[in-house]
């Protein structure tokens, strides 16, 4: 009989799930949220849609869009690659969204992209990526590589004399093309390729020893040493504990990281780190009006002063700004007309200075360089003189070097050809 | 240029604060940086300057506070350097048993009444640290203490230039511990190999590297071993004995990254063997699989986040006290799942690990949910950390020795456990024979839930000691299960010994590995092994033999 | 066995566990075939139309439906508790996957006619080996059977031969699929690394984003696990299929009476395996994207939960468990994010603790209890008796 | 050159048209030589488990058509003894074999079963979640690979042959029950079926009325008698009683060898039986 009750249980729990399911909205502008809630990823993601809600409440505060107010639509990929279409599917025809802000990893981005093509969506995508990719359906408010690791390494070259480079990274796309890219830079600067050492780890690699001691041999002949670390999330601290128990010092061979951010220190005991540097468009240290006021509408939002902001959520921030002024100007969430008017838009940087969003859909934005503080947090020690425009397609690649792309007339294309003057792949089939 | 010249003319005169210090003072005077500033008006400059602005200032203070500035300086490197906001002093912050105090820099007088948000702290970046280092080894080559002018001269190695190998030259004439007499020989001889004018004094130069295992000394003998012969300091001879030296010392500097890497494995081994060795008892006495055994694991590190959150100030001590914590924790999670799901599947393995694979799952997102889906920081002791410096080209790390040691005495404990004592016997007798044993009297469940709550209890204790390695968070046990389960498997079930072989050397294959194939591929050969292993040896290497193994 | 007979056996109740499938088959492709005609015949915003993400989800839902019932056959009839069988279904998806990269030609983005996208922007000058022929669709085809039949045959043979049974064998397959996953990861192994294959275009020509192509791809899928089922069904209701049911129940006793055990395993497991690869096959043009996750051990030991709550050892079992489960699964995570975890996790308890026959045993508990009450149903209760044998053992 | 040649002929003749590869030959059923009377030789068997000798030395043959009872105390080595010639133990040293020509120990359980050696274990193993019919079927003497199994139906006479045995084990009424639902001695019966369908030339016996009624176990002792001679028969019993009622001949083993053989009678007053017995009971 316990069996009847718990199928009666079961069948209940689906027959309201369906039901609550069917809330339809009224005259209201839908806003798509993909972000990971559940699995591995959830750690970095629910932060990003905590802070589009928290956009979203704002702009309904000060009146929603287009006279109408604004709705979020949250769903749930948890983590899992071939979810991210299913959901972006769902969104775009079941939810009827106008925009979708959403995915963290290159690979739900991917996953995402062929339907958001197909059933002609828009999506802002706010991660640090490694480039190689520009979809008239995606814009790109996080840095490619040329917006993070390229000014990171003139840094050290410059500023710290370093002559031999340890790239190292988790091996998946975006180290592998990132270290691709520096590699060829590097080799254009004149860096011998014995001074440069690759080294790929899997996902969440805990047992470093051998690698760093491979590093401290490395750097132990003489010449100025530095890491350029891809590596992702996990892997880091058991990374960092090991440079610090080996005795490595920032000040020996400073380690300039791409994916450590404050959201991810705020997770781990700071003290292996300090010294370290990151690359990002943003530090929640920098001190700007419009940041601190960021920081405290977050603060009341999440309504916890302990949270830290970080760059993606930056990226979104401008992203949504972007989006609603170029909705505002178009009069209209039609996604072709949006398209158009997204480009060329401006919103302030939190960190100073204005971001531009670029014909390749990518942004312009300055670059800093942080050190990493006990307390979790950066000091910039560097940024860039003005702004830097993202570069869909790198110049240090042999097959992208040709291709740049231009989303206004009269080429209209994510990867044309500027020796053979044409746009290719599937544009060139259309 | 000019700069430079300044500095390396303050330098001189802080090595030699008698001979000189009235000659250096008056070329310093000319030099713009430096005016007339005292100690106390540089300190206070300290709190104005921007980071890059600070470097000149620290010379300052170098070149006339000598080696009063060493508190400063120590103070400033570690970060520990503050400024009362409201009055601009600048205090040093001590951390003694939590309880933070400030006391002025200068004049050592403490400060109270000032709380963390009534001072800010001075920053410091990479290049005021290795300033600072610098610094303080060159105000260190008069130090009292021989072990703080070895290091000192060491720390110079590599920026080896005219005045600091004079100074080194005037210590040398002093110095009467051997050791650091060695360390002044050898920067003498690096020195002489660079700048030496004849090939005699080269040649003798190299003599005296040739045992050292200093990567500088290393780098010098390489860079005159590897010249190319239309470059100006070219000699045959010199080139040829440095390579001859060079070959030396490669030898031993390859013996020692062997016994690095056997270190290594020895340390993965122990990570493993902790890892493993409670399920060795779950699955290898009780025959039960647990899928949740990595997740008693993480119940463990979690246990020592916990109790150092309650604990904030006596890191040091947080350790000793998680231990047995973790150890309560998951065993009494352990002894609740035996006695919640296990007992009921008694004799149905697959359904047992499907179940406690349920189980898994629900405690991950238990903690997700209490605790918080992001990992969580553990600090570690200052004890834990560092390195046991054997030679220069041959260190332990602290933390992995100690993990290591730890290993081998809670399986040591283990084994007296299960061979000495009546739980142990109870343990054995049960897992033999049920149903004689409780013939015998035994009361067999109970013994089940204890056997059960120990193995999870020592998987807790094995998370208190991956919590110092590695990430805290959700997913830790997960990582190590599969692992665990292989360890277990490749020993053979049942064998505590096996447990540690089969830990051991396959911490030690990987390692090995590792440099031939990259970490992927050395951990994917692991696992085919042992695949290919088990068909071939289905009871692993040190199989129960006999019926009672059927 | 002529088709005649195959179908006579189908719809003879012996009281096997399986039952009658031919039923359960017709429900099947009769509400396959509406569903499809429904979102093909009516307008869009029609009461009745069942929308392209509808036929997505249900098409992706028979995949896995056909997986759980891979892993049924070799569980629930022969005892062989797999938790690796996700492998043999991302390889087929793998090859699949191989098969529509190479049909995007060089429409990718770099215009390269034969690398894909991912080997030119990692600077590959040439085109692997085991991406030759894989252009062709009969090639890869092949490759689907062939590359998991093969693993399935030498890993079962030798795992089998010596003997590793039980929870051994399980702890295998487990590594089996997780060192395939570490190994799909790198880059270097020439399948995309983490990204894996996506983009893709057309299959056979068709266009892979268009209605039809869906529905087609979607019946076939109903289709292959239809005949799936039937087959199963035959296998089991032939004297190999007892031979099968004796080996989980007493493999020393099977094999004095004569038949050697391990060959039946090794050829069982090679069918499971390739049922599991034509699912991952079908699985990859619907959902878009293959990648190494697939091979993670925890979404094989999902697909042993599926089979567990449907009912394990019987056919329609594993399929309702798998339909279930992942519907249930939708709609949970889209309510309750944080709490689906827990509910799989108590699933995994509760179904193993009271529900070791699963929902079908439920049923068919329920139906006997009911049963008992009319006196002429009085002469099969002894059989229930048997029902507290517990099929597999170690 | 001449390799080359000689490499060619290999070829040649590997690829030869007139013949199969070895490896595509079936094995061939070898039939069992006992032109010499004997049917089983177990010669200077050895076997320990961890320092324990279950067999020493062990020296027994059994004669085409016999029916032999082996006794001895728990330890002697019968049970172990069964599974050396069943073939699933191996002996350390020492040889088996089946007629003067079969060497048991290079053959696995299955094709020793395949041989003609049916066993029935001392617990009773039928499977349980089959019915008795299907047990029967299972057990049936035919051709046992994959593909024959896939396809095979049963025949008139296998149906015949089914039930004569169910007449003989007295299961007709349970022949749709299954085997899970039987009785103990049922089980008994429904295994000693399932040995008499596979047609054996030998069969190995193991406490064959441990749980049955006094009436099943004279009708047992009467199905056993009745087997021997077209069939050898090896029975493991404790029962003496019953050891008496069938038995011509009997061997006792002791730690692991023969202790003594003969008549039942030879056998009690056997001068060392009798110590070891006593000295047991003592």
């Amino acid at each position: 009989m316990k069996f009847n009750k718990l199928f009666a249980g079961v069948t209940l729990a689906l027959g309201t799930s369906m039901i609550s399911f069917t809330a339809a909205a009224g005259d209201t502008i839908k806003v798509g949220v993909l972000h990971s809630l559940s699995g591995t990823m959830a750690i970095s993601e629910t932060t990003l849609k905590d802070t589009v809600l928290m956009m979203i409440d704002e702009q309904n505060k000060a009146g929603g869009l287009l006279g109408k107010k604004l709705e979020a639509v949250v769903v749930d990929p948890a983590s899992n690659w071939p979810l991210f279409a299913e959901k972006t599917r769902e969104l775009l025809t079941k939810d009827d969204v106008d925009v979708i802000f959403g995915c963290w990893t290159s690979v739900s981005r991917k996953s995402a992209l062929p339907v958001l093509e197909e059933l002609n969506g828009l999506m802002f995508y706010p991660v640090q990526y490694e480039g190689e990719e520009s979809s008239k359906n995606v814009f790109y408010t996080g840095a490619a590589p040329n917006q993070q690791a390229i000014p990171a390494v003139d840094y050290l070259m410059n500023d710290l004399g370093v002559e031999r480079w340890v790239l190292a990274g988790t091996d998946y796309v975006y180290p592998r093309t990132t270290n691709k890219i520096l590699e060829a830079y590097l080799k254009a600067k004149g860096v011998k390729p014995a001074d440069i050492m690759v080294n790929y780890t899997p996902f969440g690699h805990s047992d470093w020893q051998s690698i760093v001691s491979d590093i401290k041999k490395f750097g132990s002949k003489g010449k100025k040493t530095a890491v350029v670390s891809t590596i992702n999330g996990d892997a880091n601290v058991p990374f960092y504990k090991e440079l610090g128990n080996q005795g490595i010092s920032s000040e020996d061979i400073p380690v300039v990281a791409f994916s450590v951010g404050e959201e991810e220190l705020s997770g781990i005991d700071t003290k292996p780190l300090v010294g370290h540097l990151a690359a990002w468009n943003y530090f929640e240290s920098v001190d700007t009006a419009e940041n601190e006021k960021f920081i405290d509408t977050w603060h009341t939002f999440i309504k916890n002063d302990k949270r830290v902001t970080n760059d993606p959520m930056e990226a979104t921030y401008i992203g949504f700004k972007m989006w609603t002024q170029a909705v505002s100007q178009a009069g209209t969430t039609d996604v072709d007309k949006v398209e158009q008017a997204m480009i060329g838009q401006k919103v302030k940087n939190l960190t100073g200075g204005t971001a531009v969003m670029n014909k390749n859909h990518h942004l312009s934005k300055p670059v800093l360089i942080g050190e990493i503080q006990d307390d979790g947090q950066f000091e910039v020690v560097w940024e860039t003189d003005g702004v830097v425009p993202g570069d869909a397609w790198s110049d240090y690649l042999p097959g992208s070097k040709d291709l740049i792309s231009d989303w206004t007339a009269p080429i209209k294309c994510g990867n044309y050809n500027v020796k053979t003057k044409s746009c290719g792949g599937a544009m060139a089939a259309q | 240029m000019k700069q430079i010249l300044c500095i390396s003319l303050w330098l001189m005169g802080c090595l030699m604060p008698a001979v000189s210090y009235s000659e250096t003072l008056t070329d310093a005077l000319e030099s713009p940086a430096a005016t007339t500033r005292t100690v106390p008006e540089l300190v206070q400059e300290l709190t104005e300057k921007s980071l890059t602005q600070a470097v000149p200032v620290l010379e300052a203070l170098e070149q006339q506070g000598g080696e009063e500035m060493l508190p400063l300086f120590r103070t400033m490197l570690n970060g520990d350097l503050y400024y009362v906001k409201d009055t601009s002093q600048v205090v040093g912050k001590t951390d003694t048993a939590g309880e933070e105090s400030y006391a002025d820099i200068l004049t050592k007088a403490a400060v109270t009444g000032l709380g963390s948000r009534d001072v800010k702290k001075i920053r410091v970046n990479n290049t005021l640290r290795s300033y600072l280092r610098n610094a303080i080894a060159r105000i260190q080559l008069s130090s009292a203490n021989p072990h703080s002018r070895e290091q000192a001269v060491l720390s110079l190695l590599s920026e080896l230039d005219n005045d600091t190998v004079g100074q080194i030259r005037e210590a040398r004439a002093n110095e009467s511990v051997e050791e650091v007499q060695q360390a002044m020989d050898l920067a003498l001889a690096m020195y002489a190999l660079d700048q030496g004018s004849s090939d005699i004094e080269k040649l003798d130069a190299v003599e005296g590297l040739a045992g050292s295992l200093q990567p500088e000394a290393r780098n010098m003998l390489r860079k005159y071993a590897e010249m190319e012969p239309d470059h100006a300091d070219y000699s045959a001879r010199v080139s040829a004995a440095a390579a001859k030296a060079l070959e030396r010392i490669q030898e031993k500097v390859e013996f020692y990254g062997f016994i690095d890497q056997l270190f290594f494995g020895l340390s993965l081994g122990s990570v493993l063997l902790l890892a493993a060795i409670g399920l060795a008892i779950t699955f290898g006495v009780m025959g039960v699989i647990n899928m949740a055994h990595g997740e008693m694991i993480m119940l463990g590190a979690y246990t020592t986040y916990v109790i150092q959150q309650l604990m904030p100030n006596h890191i040091d001590l947080s350790i000793w006290i998680a231990i047995p914590a973790a150890f309560v924790v998951s065993g009494l999670v352990g002894v609740a799942i035996e006695r919640g799901v296990i007992r009921h599947l008694h004799g149905r393995p697959l359904e047992t690990l499907l179940a406690t694979f349920g189980i898994s799952l629900f405690l991950q997102q238990l903690v997700r949910t209490v605790i918080s889906p992001q990992n969580v920081p553990v600090s570690t002791p200052d004890w834990m950390a560092g390195t046991l410096q054997i030679n220069p080209v041959w260190s332990l790390t602290l933390n992995r020795l100690y993990i290591l040691a730890f290993a081998l005495l809670v399986f040591f404990a283990l084994l007296i456990i299960l061979k000495k004592t009546n739980l142990g016997l109870n343990v054995r007798a049960v897992s033999q024979n049920r149903a004689m044993a409780r013939a015998m009297g035994v009361r067999s469940d109970r013994v089940d839930a204890m056997t059960f709550g120990l193995g999870s209890g020592i998987a807790g204790i094995a998370g208190v000691a991956l919590s110092q390695l590695t990430n805290v968070g959700p997913n830790l046990g997960q990582s190590y299960i599969i692992d665990s389960f292989m360890v277990v498997v490749f020993g053979g079930v049942g064998n505590l010994w096996g447990t540690l072989v089969a830990a051991f050397s396959l911490g030690i294959a990987n390692k090995f590995l590792e440099p031939v194939t990259g970490a992927v591929l050395a951990s994917i050969l692991v696992l085919v092994f042992i695949i290919l292993f088990i068909q071939k040896r289905p009871k692993g290497l040190f199989p129960q033999k006999g019926r009672a193994a059927e | 066995m002529s088709t005649s007979g195959m179908l006579q056996s189908v719809f003879k109740d012996r009281g096997q566990p399986g039952g009658r499938v031919m039923p359960f088959v017709i429900i099947l492709l009769v509400v396959t075939v509406l569903a499809s005609a429904l979102n093909l015949l009516t307008p869009e915003g029609s009461a009745l139309h069942v929308s392209t993400y509808t036929i997505t989800l249900l098409g992706k839902y028979l995949c896995y439906a056909m997986l759980a019932l891979a892993v049924d056959v070799v569980w629930g009839y022969c005892g062989i508790l797999s938790l690796g069988h996700g492998a043999f279904f991302a390889l087929g998806g793998y090859a699949m996957g191989m098969y529509l990269m190479r049909q995007i030609g060089d429409r990718g983005v770099y215009g390269n006619p034969l690398l894909p996208d991912f080997m030119v922007f990692l600077d590959w000058q040439e085109l692997p080996w085991f991406w030759l022929g894989m252009d062709q669709f009969w090639v890869a085809m092949i490759m689907v059977l062939l590359v998991p039949g093969v693993l399935a045959y030498v890993f079962g043979f030798l795992a089998f031969r010596s003997r590793v049974t039980g929870v051994y064998l399980s702890i295998m397959t487990q590594a089996l699929t997780y060192a395939l996953m570490l190994a799909f990861f790198r880059n270097e192994m020439g399948f995309g690394g983490n990204n894996g294959l996506t983009d893709f275009k057309d299959i056979l020509g068709f266009d892979l984003q268009s209605d039809t192509t869906r529905i087609v791809l979607f019946l076939l899928t109903a289709g292959f696990l239809c005949a799936a089922l039937l087959t199963s069904h035959w296998i089991m209701n032939s004297r190999m299929g007892k031979v099968i049911l004796a080996v989980r129940d007493s493999e020393a006793r099977t094999r004095f009476i004569g038949y050697k055990t391990e060959t039946y395993k090794v050829w069982l497991f090679v069918y499971s395996a390739v049922i599991a690869a034509i699912a991952g096959a079908l699985y990859v043009p619907q959902v878009g994207i293959i990648n190494p996750g697939e091979f993670s051990p925890i979404n094989s030991i999902e697909v042993v939960i599926w089979v567990a709550v449907g009912g394990r050892g019987t056919l329609i079992g594993a399929v309702v468990g798998a339909l279930l489960v992942n519907y249930a699964k939708t709609r949970f995570t889209a309510i309750l994010p944080e709490g689906w975890l827990f509910m799989l996790g108590a699933l995994f308890v509760l179904v193993t603790l009271y529900l070791p026959k699963g929902l079908i045993g439920l049923y068919s508990q329920l139906k006997q209890q009911l049963g008992a009450g009319k006196p002429a149903a009085a002469g099969t209760g002894k059989s229930s008796s048997a029902a507290k044998t517990e099929g597999a053992g170690a | 050159m001449n390799m080359i040649t000689e490499r060619a002929d290999q070829a040649r003749e590997f690829f030869r048209p007139d013949q199969v590869w070895p490896f595509l030959v079936p094995p061939q059923q070898q039939s069992v030589d006992v032109s010499k009377q004997v049917l089983l030789y177990i010669e200077g068997v050895n076997l320990s488990f961890d320092g324990f000798k279950a067999l020493n030395n062990l020296n027994l043959y059994i004669n085409d058509g016999e029916l032999r009872c082996l006794i001895g105390a728990n330890g002697a080595g019968k049970t172990t003894l069964m599974d050396v010639v069943t073939g699933k133990t191996r002996p350390d040293t020492g040889s088996v074999y089946f007629g003067s020509n079969i060497n048991l120990l290079e053959h696995s359980e299955d094709e020793i079963a395949q041989l003609g050696i049916g066993r029935k274990f001392q617990k009773p193993t039928v499977f349980e979640a089959q019915t008795v019919f299907d047990n029967l079927e299972l057990a049936l003497k035919s051709n046992k690979g994959v593909i024959a199994t896939l396809l095979s139906r049963l025949s008139p006479t296998e149906l015949l042959r089914i039930d004569e045995v169910l007449q003989i084990i007295g299961l007709q009424d349970q022949r749709f029950m299954l085997a899970g639902a039987l009785s103990h001695g049922q089980k008994q019966w429904l295994e000693i079926g399932m040995l008499l369908m596979a047609d054996p030339r030998l069969l190995l016996v193991d406490e064959p009325v441990a749980g049955m009624t006094p009436q099943e176990t004279e009708r047992t002792a009467e199905l056993l008698t009745s087997l021997a001679g077209e069939r050898t028969v090896i029975v493991v019993e404790h029962d003496m009683e019953f050891v008496r009622s069938i038995a011509r001949t009997v061997t006792v083993l002791h730690q692991g060898s023969v202790l003594a053989e003969g008549s039942m009678d030879q056998v009690q007053n056997n001068k060392d039986v009798i110590e070891v017995y006593l000295g047991e009971e003592a």
